[in-house]
């Protein structure tokens, strides 16, 4: 029996403590849920780092199989794992990103009162990411997007009594439903074309029997709009921000590290699909794109800190789709890791901020908490640096490969729009570490107040800082590193576009010149503007007034969400009911109506006189009479 | 022999609740001892529906159980009862959302003439039951109507203010559509064969089906099909419920919409598929369409409630939709959904019109606007009515989910020669997902975020009895969700049954 | 020359119609009640002329006719009856007084 | 001429009651008689039941006027025991209402003779005479009341409608004698089947036709049956609302399939056409009625189209007799337990009740609000009531003719029907009474009675098969061959 | 030769019925009217002698012009009439009645004369085959039209015998109007 037989054990520890959590922690266990919760997830890490060692050594697809789930007619689906590369390197992603944030939230969340709650829904969400990783067939890894979504509405209403995070819970909740809707279309026309929901049994029976092309790019618009949900790409990626309601650790496990990239894991785990489906990859390449140059201009002007981090998240996850767009999936999954680990620690470490300045998070009344909170400081810097993609920091080596990647697999404006982003990446990473670390207190009080986190909390930013530095080395030489040889059975699709041979340096180098270039700009232009107010960003966002304005609000696409399509959606529904009132009951009502008065009506026929009576016999005599003479005469038939 | 000795389970199950009547009909006065009598029959039905359940052989998808005595052989009718997989999950989950009812009605929930109020429960379940287990039309017709007149006295006696109008309105409903299905059921009668060996037995009716003309299944399938579509309730034909559920004691809301709006989907697939596979054909374009309209327009009503119960209530309507769009794509998957969204939908819906109850007992009050904020007073009571509310709206793990799944891939899998087929139709019924999310999210967080109302700071949480009614509910709502497997191995036989005899090809070449 | 049969039925139909017509029109319950006798004559003669001029199979029409003599009288006495308790209470014999029922 | 007496034994047993009772009112005290004249009623109409065979193969007796088949007796049964009913639920009504107790008995006493004898006539005189005597009791029954206006106004008003009736039927009758040459139905059968539909046949079939509609209300002939339903006497309300109606479908049956029936002529349309008229008007105004005794009588005129709905299915054989008897047994059961039951609340006048004066009439006399209830429920046509099982009686034959629009006619008139009845069972149950509401004498006779009705109906209604196969039997002789 | 007898006799009892039957109809004065309807049944009587019927002929003088007729009267010096304009002694719907009455009754009346004359039967001697038929073939409808005697006199006296204790009226009192 090997770990990967026990595969099945990674998610149940983090089940387990759910349930004992869940059952007894509001009453009993208390602040015994948080180690309780840590526990089972760093088994659950330990076990995934025996499954990823086993995977390398050659134990290449594996499937383990517990029951079967739902089988009607000719639909079969099983409770599943399939063990390949790809799960094996998400599993370690998530269960490690998971064990840290569990870790450091014991600390973290130590004086909320809902401490057991938080413990009981957070190992539940490991579980279902953990699902979403293993499933073996579309069903199941749904199962686990549809559970991942529940912790994520769970956990961003985690404070529920404010009205901000009980909306933005709803809000992430239904706009991912949305996404929803394409991926459920596009998991059952599948089953419909392939005659299975199994990934192995769908890509074998793609290349032994290619359908048309047509149902194919549904199939994959389809998954594709589930992943712009999940993964808050355009258009469905305003949850996110809103997301930020959340405890800081949620917003660093679900809202950053794991939950956002299931849909980067969907598109990378269907790539044998996109690979064939047409129109799709570029789309796929162009919203990916767009979606992180816009996200990026919106995080210039934020003042909160974390929601300066959820739009890099939006960002960054635009990058990874880019990456898919232009066929370099290994590159996205790449990406995915180092973001993993950098973006995590820029969260928790705005945590720690945050959680150090008595729950502030504006920026505004931050600036010079470097001296305060150094652990806190000088990782997030480590943080920072890979997010801005210096090298040879993680995020350097990811990003790099795939901005290079959409110049090398010709997309060059999307090139273009990549390095731009980059800088634009690099200038809010500094604004955001100047206005909060550097600089002089501008709010006194707080500044008197802050602290640096406790041990169980920097510990955990110590280790991701670590792995900040080092992910990168993984995908080391770039496009033929350790973590290309691992991925690349997993998403090969035949029609692979990397490069053959060992890496061109000359190539590399020329490409990660300019990315490295836009992010030293990006850097300089920031310490210009913020350390020496050279040009001062006061006088920056007046002169470009309307510009700025709109980056503030956001483009206003809330706004526009919401009169656009909630208060039309509100208005139809008042509508539709008023209909059912009026229209359907209203028929029904008078119907009932109208024959109580024609009741009322032959009422008075019943005048209460005698003579009337004889007289409607009497007619009633001439009637038949004339009726039977019919008869008689031959008129009326016998 | 039965290994249990019961070789009549059937109508033992049927006898049960009789049995416990008598005494509250007759000798006892005492609200204590009325109480007693009926959780004890129940209960003794609850535990009799699972022993028929483990009698049952799982894969055999003919009837089971079967037992067959004339009746009234001047009308071809039979006492015939019998189970297969369409009525074996029914007849246990009618039983246990009975004993829930009675259980929490005898806990202070009902405070007058508590005596009358199990009575009526009680012939109300011999009804419920009898639904599930009649195999002769007729009979089937009776226990239909059976539970016509308890449920009228359960809304009219124990309701809320306007409930005269609301039971008025819902027995007039349904008779309009069951009488219809009487003359219809006459017609079969008529048309079953020469004068003298006339039957109204189901299997020998199916047996006979081919001297149904075209023309008459025709006609006899809307006249069945009213009644069902009225049961439901199917759009246009709904607007009984709401007004039904607002006004019902919670048992009443229970019962309502856990069993009897299943009397209509179960009359579809019994009934009027094995019997008129023309009718069911020339009506189907038809019946999908109000499917799906119902699941949408279902959905977008719910969504500007202002009473809780009313958007239960219009939440039934499009889970409802579900329910038919199923049984009318004609294959295997979504008829098998259909039931397990049936059985899932008793088991949750019977569950959130509990909470809603237990919630109207402590507050006061049903108006989404007046309340808020319970969560932070209740966290049992937020707990098991979350479950519940995502159970409802379709979360993978939970039971809504794999009714709601197989029938939409039933959907996807119609594909009928004319008109719009499956991915037109799937599409827009998936979207019927959405707004569930929609809908019973916003309700949730209106109802329990936020912050509490003063005068409800010092309600208690969910007392044991409230607990022990909700536990059952909640384990089969996950139970069924991780294992449906268990549930539709029982179902899948005989529904595959009922799918074929429908869609027999020599039927469809008629038109 | 003997009167034919059809003579006597017409006569007896007029008779009929014009009871009829009488109870139609009259107001007064004694004057209705007569009217009603009229028509009971009328088949009285119908009967007896069918009877003995027809034909018949049976003469039972002759004894059918002292029958409806006995009835007419049972009638009349119960009729009169009625009309003179009702008469008591409201001391008029128009039945159109008589409404206090109607709808 | 002693089998001949022995034919009519019931009938003999039915009147010497009647003489015993008016004896013994004359002779016993009244604390005694208030006592022992129910009593003997009923114990004479028992026997009456119990003399006669209740099947048989047919016999024919008093020179041919009579005819004893199990159509007849049937019938009698019927008659006698909703005689018992009509008894058993009158005495604590007449007592406080000081309605004279004796004369009452054997009124109802005589009406069911003459009733009695409608079913056994083989002949249009018996016939006659039969129907005289069963409607001028009635006529007597409904003016009982003498000091009450309601009583009075409806003893004149069925007085006057119903001996012009009898006067028109009568002209009927001399008419088809003179055709027939006969009133013997079988010489009546052989004439029309030689001649077939002349002129002067359709004038007297015409007013044989108006003549039977009205004893057995048929719209537009029924507007005798509110008034005087309304006005009379609960109890006689009770009576008189199934007794003449049951009696003249008898009539129609005799007089229309053993008389008529050879004529080469399909009345099933005019029927048909006049049931659906019949059952949608006395429904549509029934839903208009505020008072419960009219409401009721209404639905008696609305009943009476379900039955002729039957009855228009005719050329279907045996099914559709049976189901006219079969429905009218029902009928004459559930209608007269639900007038009976207005006799615990009509405390002033005679006019029933209204609906708000039945409110929480449940927690006032829960049993006599159980059995209101049941009998309102059957009528409605729910099962499992006998009521329901009358009903589907009736569509089977219905459909079998190929009136499907008559029988989809009946069904949504069941649903109209459902509403006025089931706002009455609302009142009873689901309304508190109102402060101030009289107290309810207790009437233990009237509460047995009621409970005997119900639980018939209720019973009937589960084990139908019984009635039904006598039923049929008794429709055999009307078979259309 | 007596022939033409039986015509004008026939004539004058037809012209005297109907239009004494007419004059019931129309006339204001009720006892005028009753005495008119007497005169009626006399002229019906004659009738039945033509005819043939004489013990019939007999029984309606008896019957009908002794104790109906006395009956009748009996309830007219009963009861007061009332004085008031002659419209007012008939129905509203007067008109119509007469239109719809004369619509049925002319084609009526056309189609009597369309009965087949038979046989004549002798006239006279009808008292004993009725009496005999009375008493034995027709033994059954007789005791039913005894019976009806009897429950009309029954009835008779319940309705209008003098109150002594019995009346009114507990709770049933009903306010006279």
């Amino acid at each position: 029996m090997s770990a990967v037989d026990l595969v099945w054990l990674i998610p149940a520890l983090p089940l387990a403590a759910f349930f004992v959590n869940g059952l007894f922690g509001r009453r009993w266990l208390r602040h015994a849920t948080g180690p309780i919760a840590a526990a089972a997830v760093g088994g659950a890490a330990l076990l995934a780092i025996l499954v990823f060692l086993e995977v390398h050594g050659g134990r290449e697809h594996t499937t383990v199989r517990l029951y079967e789930w739902i089988g009607v007619g000719d639909f079969h689906v099983d409770v599943a794992a399939l063990v390949d590369p790809l799960s094996a390197a998400m599993l370690i992603v998530v269960t490690v990103v998971s064990f840290l944030v569990h870790v450091y939230s014991i600390g973290y969340m130590e004086h909320d009162h809902g401490f057991h709650r938080f413990f009981t829904w957070l190992p539940l969400f490991v579980f279902a990411m953990l699902i979403l990783v293993l499933g073996d067939n579309y069903l199941l890894l749904f199962v686990g997007w549809e559970g991942v979504g529940l912790c994520s509405y769970l956990l961003i209403g985690f404070w529920f009594e404010r009205p901000e995070p009980a909306g933005a819970a709803k809000k992430a909740f239904i706009m991912n439903r949305i996404g929803d809707w394409g991926f459920m279309i596009g998991m059952i026309t599948t089953f419909l074309v392939f005659g299975s929901m199994n990934f192995e049994d769908v890509f074998d029976r793609l290349a032994s029997n290619a359908p048309a092309q047509g149902v194919l790019t549904l199939i994959c618009f389809a998954f594709f709009l589930g992943a712009t949900g999940k993964s808050a790409q355009l258009p469905l990626y305003s949850w996110l921000p809103d997301a930020m309601e959340g405890p800081t650790p949620v917003s660093a496990l679900i809202h950053a590290a794991t939950m956002v990239t299931a849909g980067v894991y969907l598109v990378a785990r269907s790539t044998p699909l996109f690979a064939l489906a047409g129109p799709v990859l570029p789309t796929v390449a162009i919203v990916g794109a767009v979606t992180a140059i816009f996200a990026a201009t919106i995080a210039l002007v934020q003042f909160d800190i974390k929601r300066v981090m959820a739009y890099s998240t939006v960002s960054q996850l635009g990058y990874m789709f880019l990456a898919l767009g232009v066929g370099a999936p290994v590159a996205a999954m790449f990406h995915l890791i180092t973001h993993a680990f950098f973006k995590a620690l820029l969260f928790l470490g705005s945590g720690s901020v945050i959680h150090g300045a008595g729950n502030e998070q504006d920026m505004r009344k931050m600036g010079g908490l470097k001296a305060k909170m150094p652990v806190t400081y000088w990782t997030m810097l480590i943080a920072g640096g890979a997010l801005s993609a210096l090298p040879p920091l993680a995020g350097f080596w990811s990003k790099d490969e795939i901005v290079g990647a959409a110049f090398l697999h010709g997309y060059p404006v999307l090139w273009v729009v990549g390095v731009f982003t980059g800088g634009l990446t690099a200038f809010y990473v500094t604004r955001a570490m100047w206005l909060t670390f550097h600089g002089q207190p501008r709010d006194q009080h707080l500044f008197d107040h802050a602290h640096e986190s406790p041990r169980i909390m920097t510990v955990p930013l110590l280790v991701l800082a670590a792995g900040s530095v080092l992910a990168g080395f993984i995908g080391f030489p770039p496009d033929h590193g350790f973590l290309h040889a691992f991925l690349e059975p997993a998403v090969t699709t035949g029609h692979e576009v990397v490069a053959e041979g060992g890496t061109n340096w000359g190539e590399f180098l020329a490409l990660a010149a300019v990315s490295v270039a836009a992010s030293i700009a990006g850097i300089t232009l920031g310490l210009s503007m913020y350390a020496r107010h050279r040009p001062d960003p006061a006088a920056v966002s007046r002169a470009s007034g309307p510009f700025y304005r709109v980056l503030v609000n956001k483009y206003y696409v809330d706004e526009l969400y919401d009169r656009r399509f909630v208060d039309f959606g509100k208005a139809a529904s008042g509508v539709a009911w008023a209909f059912d009132i009026h229209i359907i009951d209203g028929l029904v009502n008078r119907l009932g109506w109208g024959f109580r008065m024609a009741g009322g009506g032959l009422r008075r026929a019943q005048t209460g006189l005698v003579g009337n009576y004889a007289f409607t016999v009497v007619a009633g005599l001439l009637a038949v009479l004339v009726v039977y003479a019919g008869y008689a005469v031959g008129i009326l038939h016998r | 022999m039965s290994p249990f000795g019961l070789d009549h389970v059937l109508t033992l199950l049927i006898v049960i609740p009789l049995a416990g009547l008598v005494p509250l009909l007759f000798f006892i006065r005492d609200d204590r001892a009325v109480k007693q009598v009926a959780i004890v029959t129940t209960f003794a039905e609850l535990i009799l529906s699972i022993v028929m359940l483990s009698q049952f052989h799982i894969g055999e998808a003919g009837y089971q159980l079967h037992e067959k005595v004339p009746w009234i052989p001047g009308l071809g009718v039979s006492y015939e009862l019998g189970v297969d997989g369409l009525s074996v999950l029914l007849v246990p989950m009618t039983t246990l959302l009975t004993f829930i009812s009675v259980l929490y009605s005898s806990g202070g929930a009902i405070k007058t003439r508590v005596g009358e109020f199990m009575a009526a429960f009680l012939l109300l379940e011999v009804g419920m039951v009898g639904v599930f287990l009649a195999l002769d039309l007729f009979l089937f017709y009776v226990f239909f109507e059976l539970m016509l007149v308890p449920m009228y006295l359960i809304i009219g006696i124990w309701g809320g203010t306007r409930r005269v109008y609301a039971t008025l309105k819902f027995v007039l409903f349904t008779l309009a559509g069951s009488l219809l299905m009487l003359v219809a059921i006459i017609a079969v009668y008529l048309a079953s064969g020469d004068p003298g060996s006339r039957t109204l037995s189901l299997p020998e009716l199916i047996a006979g089906r081919a001297r149904f003309s075209a023309d008459f299944q025709f006609w006899v399938f809307l006249a069945f099909g009213l009644a069902f579509a009225i049961k439901m309730p199917m759009v246009p034909f709904h607007t009984w419920l709401p007004d039904a559920h607002v006004e019902a004691p919670t048992a009443g809301s229970i019962v309502l919409a856990g069993v009897l709006l299943k009397a209509g989907g179960y009359g579809f697939l019994r009934f009027a598929l094995p019997l008129f596979p023309f009718g069911t054909q020339a009506w189907l374009p038809v019946l999908i369409l109000l499917s799906v309209v119902a699941i949408l327009y279902g959905a977008v009503v719910s969504v500007v409630q202002k009473d809780l119960k009313k958007l239960v209530a219009y939440s039934s309507v499009a889970h409802m939709g579900f329910v038919t769009l199923g049984i009318f794509v004609l294959n295997a998957q979504g008829a098998v959904g259909a039931v397990l969204q049936m059985v899932n939908h008793g088991f949750v819906t019977g569950a959130l019109f509990l909470f809603v109850g237990i919630q109207y007992e402590k507050t006061h009050r049903r108006q989404i606007a007046d309340l808020g904020g319970l969560a932070n007073r209740w966290p049992l009571y937020t707990t098991f009515f979350g479950v519940f509310v995502l159970a409802s709206l379709g979360l993978p793990g939970l039971s809504g989910f794999v009714g709601e799944f197989l029938v939409l891939l039933g959907t996807f899998k119609f594909n009928p020669a004319t008109g719009p087929g499956g991915l037109f139709w799937g599409p827009l019924a998936a979207i019927g997902v959405i707004l569930a999310a929609v809908y019973l999210l916003w309700m949730f967080q209106r109802v329990m975020f936020g912050t509490v109302r003063e005068a409800y700071r010092s309600l208690p949480d969910l007392s044991p009895l409230e607990v022990a009614c909700a536990v059952p509910l909640l384990l089969l709502t996950v139970l069924l969700g991780i294992f449906p497997q268990a549930a539709i191995a029982y179902i899948e036989p005989s529904l595959a049954r009922i799918i074929a005899l429908a869609t027999d090809a020599s039927f469809v070449v008629l038109k | 020359m003997t009167v034919p049969l059809g003579a006597f039925i017409a006569v007896s139909a007029a008779l009929f119609f014009i009871g009829a017509a009488g109870v139609l029109m009259r107001r007064n319950a004694v004057v209705i009640l007569m009217c009603v006798e009229l028509m009971l004559n009328a088949a009285n003669l119908a009967l007896v002329a069918f009877s003995r001029r027809s034909g018949s199979i049976d003469q039972r029409g002759s004894v059918f006719v002292v029958f409806v003599f006995v009835i007419a009288a049972a009638e009349v006495a119960v009729g009169l009856a009625i009309v003179l308790s009702a008469y008591r209470n409201r001391p008029s014999v128009d039945v159109d007084g008589a409404r206090a029922m109607k709808g | 001429m002693i089998t001949d007496v022995g034919a009519v034994l019931p009938e003999i047993a039915v009147t010497i009651t009647a003489l015993l009772i008016l004896l013994s009112d004359a002779v016993l005290e009244r604390s005694q008689a208030r006592r022992w004249l129910p009593l003997l009623a009923v114990a004479g109409l028992v026997a009456a039941i119990f003399s006669g065979p209740f099947t048989t193969n047919g016999g024919s007796y008093f020179s041919g006027f009579v005819i004893v088949d199990t159509f007849a007796t049937f019938f009698r049964v019927l008659f006698c025991v909703l005689a018992i009913l009509a008894v058993l639920v009158a005495p604590d009504y007449l007592e406080r209402r000081r309605i004279p107790a004796g004369e009452y008995y054997a009124t109802v006493l005589f009406s069911t003779v003459g009733a009695m004898a409608i079913a056994l006539s083989a002949d249009l005189i018996s016939l006659f005479v039969g129907i005289e005597l069963m409607t001028i009791p009635v006529y007597v029954l409904a003016a009982m009341q003498r000091r009450d206006r309601y009583s009075n106004e409806a003893g004149l008003k069925y007085f006057l409608l119903g001996a012009f009736s009898s006067a028109i039927l009568l002209y009927g009758f001399s008419w088809l004698y003179g055709i027939a040459g006969t009133t013997a139905y079988a010489g009546i059968a052989d004439v029309v089947a030689r001649d077939g539909l002349t002129g002067v046949t359709a004038v007297a079939i015409a007013l044989v036709t108006v003549g039977l509609s009205f004893k057995a209300a048929v719209i537009p002939f029924h507007q005798w049956t509110p008034d005087a339903y309304d006005g009379a006497p609960t109890p006689a309300t009770a009576f008189m609302s199934v007794a003449p109606k049951a009696a003249a479908f008898a009539a129609i049956l005799r007089v229309f399939f053993g008389a008529l029936g050879p004529l080469e002529f399909d009345w099933s349309v005019l029927l048909a056409v006049l049931a659906a008229v019949t059952m949608t008007g006395g429904n549509v105004v029934a839903l208009a009625q505020t008072n419960v005794k009219r409401m009721l009588a209404y639905s008696s005129i609305a009943h009476t189209g379900y039955i002729l709905a039957a009855v228009a299915a005719y050329k279907v054989g045996g099914s559709a007799g049976a189901a006219v008897l079969f429905y009218v047994f029902a009928y004459g059961i559930m209608n007269l337990g639900a007038f009976a039951c207005l006799a615990y609340l009509d405390l002033g006048g005679t006019r029933g009740a209204t609906l708000e004066e039945l409110d929480g009439f449940s927690r006032r006399h829960p049993g006599g609000a159980l059995a209101f209830a049941v009998f309102l429920i059957s009528l409605t046509g729910i099962p499992p009531t006998v009521g329901f099982i009358a009903k589907v009686f009736i569509i089977g034959p219905v459909l079998d003719r190929g009136f499907v629009w008559l029988a989809v006619t009946i069904a949504l008139n069941a649903v109209l029907a459902a509403f006025y009845y089931l706002r009455v069972v609302v009142h009873v149950y689901m309304y508190d009474p109102a402060t101030g509401a009289p107290r309810i004498l207790p009437a233990p006779l009237l509460s047995v009675g009621l409970g005997v009705a119900a639980v018939a109906t209720v019973v009937l209604g589960i084990v139908p098969d019984g009635l039904y196969r006598w039923a049929l039997q008794a429709a055999g002789p009307f078979v259309v061959r | 030769m007596y022939d033409f007898i039986e015509p004008v006799i026939f004539g004058l009892l037809s012209i005297g019925i109907i239009a004494a039957a007419g004059c019931v109809v129309l006339l204001r004065r009720i006892t005028a009217q009753a005495l008119l309807m007497a005169f009626t049944f006399f002229c019906m009587a004659g009738m039945f002698l033509l005819l043939g019927a004489e013990t019939i002929a007999a029984f309606q003088v008896l019957i009908y012009v002794g104790a109906i007729t006395v009956l009748i009267l009996f309830g007219v010096m009963f009861t007061k009439q009332d004085e008031r304009a002659y419209a007012l002694f008939f129905q509203r719907q007067t008109p119509w009645a007469g239109a719809v009455v004369a619509a049925i009754a002319l084609p009526v009346i056309i189609l009597a004369f369309s009965f087949p004359d038979g046989v004549p039967l002798a006239p006279g001697g009808d008292l004993i085959p009725l009496a005999t038929s009375l008493f034995g073939d027709f033994a059954f409808p007789f005791e039913v039209a005894s019976v009806l005697l009897l429950a009309a006199l029954v009835g008779a006296i319940v309705l209008v015998k003098r109150d002594d204790d019995e009346e009114p009226t507990g709770p049933a009192g009903e306010a006279l109007p």
